[in-house]
């Protein structure tokens, strides 16, 4: 069975390593924070210009002076900074932030991404993903195998607009865990219940499975 | 060295039609809201915005928007805005779309005096066309230019008659980097102070920056997203 | 996130010969004192130093020359410093004078990834020899790079257990671009504080660049020129 | 008769205007801050990192931490404002300091500086004055006419190595204030009972003076 959102933020949680600084981007990304694994210190980055992002607030205590990238209201934690916005992607820039994790409309099989725009439908802008994309040392993309009409979005080439080039390390969809390589998509494991069957059906990039693919395990 | 002016009115008097304005704030956070109110009231058209976002609808730079006042928006993210929408399928509202670090980044290089700056940011995407792009140490980088904006309209959290400026939690973001930048910048408050009364080592923008500074008044402030936790 | 280690010969375990590091501090005003004690008694050789100024013969950076650590020393100022006159003059040293502001953007540059930036100074001098120069808007500019340094050694005046940083007064100086910029940082502070005790609005430097923080002592804090205006 | 250090410094002081932002190299003219004018409001930039700098601290007040470009202790003013070296430097790139008042070895008739290093002799360094004077949009060169062996030190040519090219604007020396113009420097003001020849056979550069000039006036 296809993982539901929540699980796949629960997955990518375990990718969480102890003092890592971290990027949640908007959605699923951001659901990631309600999973982080008991004694693994993690710090928040919004690249809005704070380190140490809190959960929500308590109803009665949002201040509009403290919201996320996602322009939610947030709390701090004991130990957070504010900066401003040169800094803020001074450090992205810089490599300092550990581990970035963001969604993708499509993701190619060298680990291209397309996240930000779809022509001739409304254009948003790309906001902080192509800067978060160009420099962050290491990229899980939280993302749906297909789109609402069953086609595959791990493509051997985008087809979308790219918002960064070569710069995806590993993939968590609602199928499969997979890791970009040099040959393509590897697949490391399998939602429980979805075969590696499916799996390859569901992927028009180039896609790599050994025999024996283990499936994904939820605890609570 | 008093820079004060008495209010929003006053601080944006010279802003005339076709000015390069920009304006500090993410999302509706940290936005000069009286300077806003002000140009809307004035009525000035043609404007360019430099903006990290436009509003929505009835807040913030939508405000402007709704008067058609913008003839350019320079952001990063635009989303939420029907009548942005409406204005840019229809032609009469200009838009380029910059990654957000090289934003603030072009910001800060007008700010400190470097003509441009190298970034990957957008490297193999459209954001490269016509772009200068350059290898150091195996890694591509686009070169970006300086912004050069007429009138830099920024808002802090409390701020003194010399200019000095200090910023509340993430309502810095951009409006330090933007303080810096304008040829001109107007700084409005939500408190203004007698000079020596902020510590100067926590002052975020110092005056030198400053050209007019205002206390602003019936700062709204408004929520985009309102999330919050279960009590438990 | 805990930081703290227990003094500064375990800050700097790890630095060994031929390393390059930058210190922090301008004169001898907020200088990495434990750091450069511990360095001295560690007694690693080789040491290539960016700072802006090289200590006088009995204090900061000046006890190292003393001990013939010191290969290379990239600095904007170097006056007061008897034996490394000497050094210099014999060739036992190696000097690298660069502009002031150069040294402090090139530092910045590291810390925001940036692997160039643009300066006017310098243009029509010896500094430009060998440098690409580029014109922007009818001005000229040279292009310099972005310092790689092993390690940074900064000294603030507060710190918490993430590395969380503040300065006081103009013993801010270079510290928090070098703070920036080091592979490894290792802060030094007069004061280290428990997690959330310094208000978030008012660091200087964001704990993610800073890797090891310790709590020095016995700080001189030597004044350079004992400058006094008479009582009236 | 020339003028005494503290002469040129009083006269260079006239030059300051209300709401300047001044940066005062080491030497004479840090000497300048003790003739503002009445009336006249201006903040001292010192490019260690404050703005805002006040007078020296009385015997016992002197704080380590606060010190100027010249390594001496200072005292800030009300409205003073620390920051780091970068942020220092980008403000005198981008031209917010109204004007910079330094010394120099030598200055050719195009404007070109000479001050920071004397081959063969030690080389102390350039500190910040290479940045100050490539972006200033005002500079005001403070110095001694001639060198101790008498020589001009207001040449056709620096001889020495340049600090900066055709950026003075102004000198004020021992014997005479001058413009530097795109003809050559030309004499505004003389010293005190200081004639015109005399200036003219201290100038090596090219030098272009009106038949009346009119005689600095000191008061107090």
């Amino acid at each position: 069975m296809a993982l539901t959102k929540e699980q796949i933020a629960q997955r990518i949680a375990k990718e969480l390593k102890d003092g890592y600084y971290v990027n949640l981007g908007i959605g699923i990304p951001t659901l990631v924070a309600n999973y982080i694994p008991k004694g693994v210190n993690v710090v928040l980055q919004s690249e809005n210009g704070l380190l140490g992002m809190g959960p929500f607030p308590l109803e009665g205590e949002e201040d509009p002076d403290l919201i996320n990238a996602g322009k939610q209201t947030i709390t701090t934690i004991a130990g957070s900074a504010f900066f401003d916005s040169a800094m803020s992607f001074g450090m992205i820039r810089a490599g300092k932030v550990d581990l970035t994790v963001l969604g993708a409309m499509e993701v190619s099989e060298r680990g291209d991404i397309a996240n930000w725009k779809i022509p001739g439908k409304m254009v948003k802008g790309m906001g902080g993903a192509m800067d978060l994309v160009a420099s962050a040392k290491n990229i899980i993309v939280a993302m749906m195998h297909t789109n609402p009409k069953g086609e595959s979005k791990l493509l051997p080439n985008c087809v979308l607009p790219l918002t960064g080039v070569g710069c995806v390390k590993k993939i968590v969809s609602d199928l499969a865990v997979l890791d970009v390589t040099p040959e393509g998509f590897r697949l490391l494991e399998r939602a429980p219940g979805v075969s590696v069957q499916e799996i390859r059906s569901k992927t028009l990039g180039k896609l790599i499975a050994a025999d024996d693919i283990p499936e994904m395990k939820f605890e609570g | 060295m008093n820079k004060v002016v008495a209010n929003a009115d006053e601080a944006i008097r010279d802003i005339n039609e076709g000015a390069v304005l920009m304006l500090g704030g993410f999302g509706l956070c940290g936005i000069p809201e009286n300077c806003i109110t002000a140009l809307v009231k004035k009525g000035v058209k043609r404007l360019t915005c430099i903006s990290n976002n436009a509003g929505v609808d009835d807040f913030g730079i939508g405000l402007m928007l709704q008067q058609k006042q913008v003839r350019k928006m320079i952001s990063s993210y635009v989303g939420e805005n029907a009548e942005f929408e409406r204005q840019l399928l229809s032609g009469e509202l200009e838009v380029e779309l910059i990654p957000q670090g090289t934003l603030a980044t072009r910001c800060m290089a007008a700010g400190y005096g470097m003509p441009a700056i190298f970034t990957p940011a957008g490297v193999g995407t459209e954001v490269a066309q016509g772009k200068e792009t350059r290898n150091f140490n195996g890694k591509d980088y686009l070169l970006e230019y300086a912004f050069n904006a007429d009138f830099a309209l920024v808002k802090a959290w409390k701020g003194d008659p010399d200019g000095n400026l200090v910023y509340r939690e993430t309502a810095r973001n951009f409006n330090p980097l933007m303080a810096m930048a304008g040829k001109v910048t107007i700084a409005e408050v939500e408190e203004l102070v007698p000079a020596g009364e902020l510590n100067p080592d926590t002052i975020h923008t110092p005056g030198i920056f400053i050209h007019r500074i205002f206390q602003g008044k019936s700062y709204e402030k408004r929520i985009e997203q309102r999330t919050i936790r279960k009590r438990s």
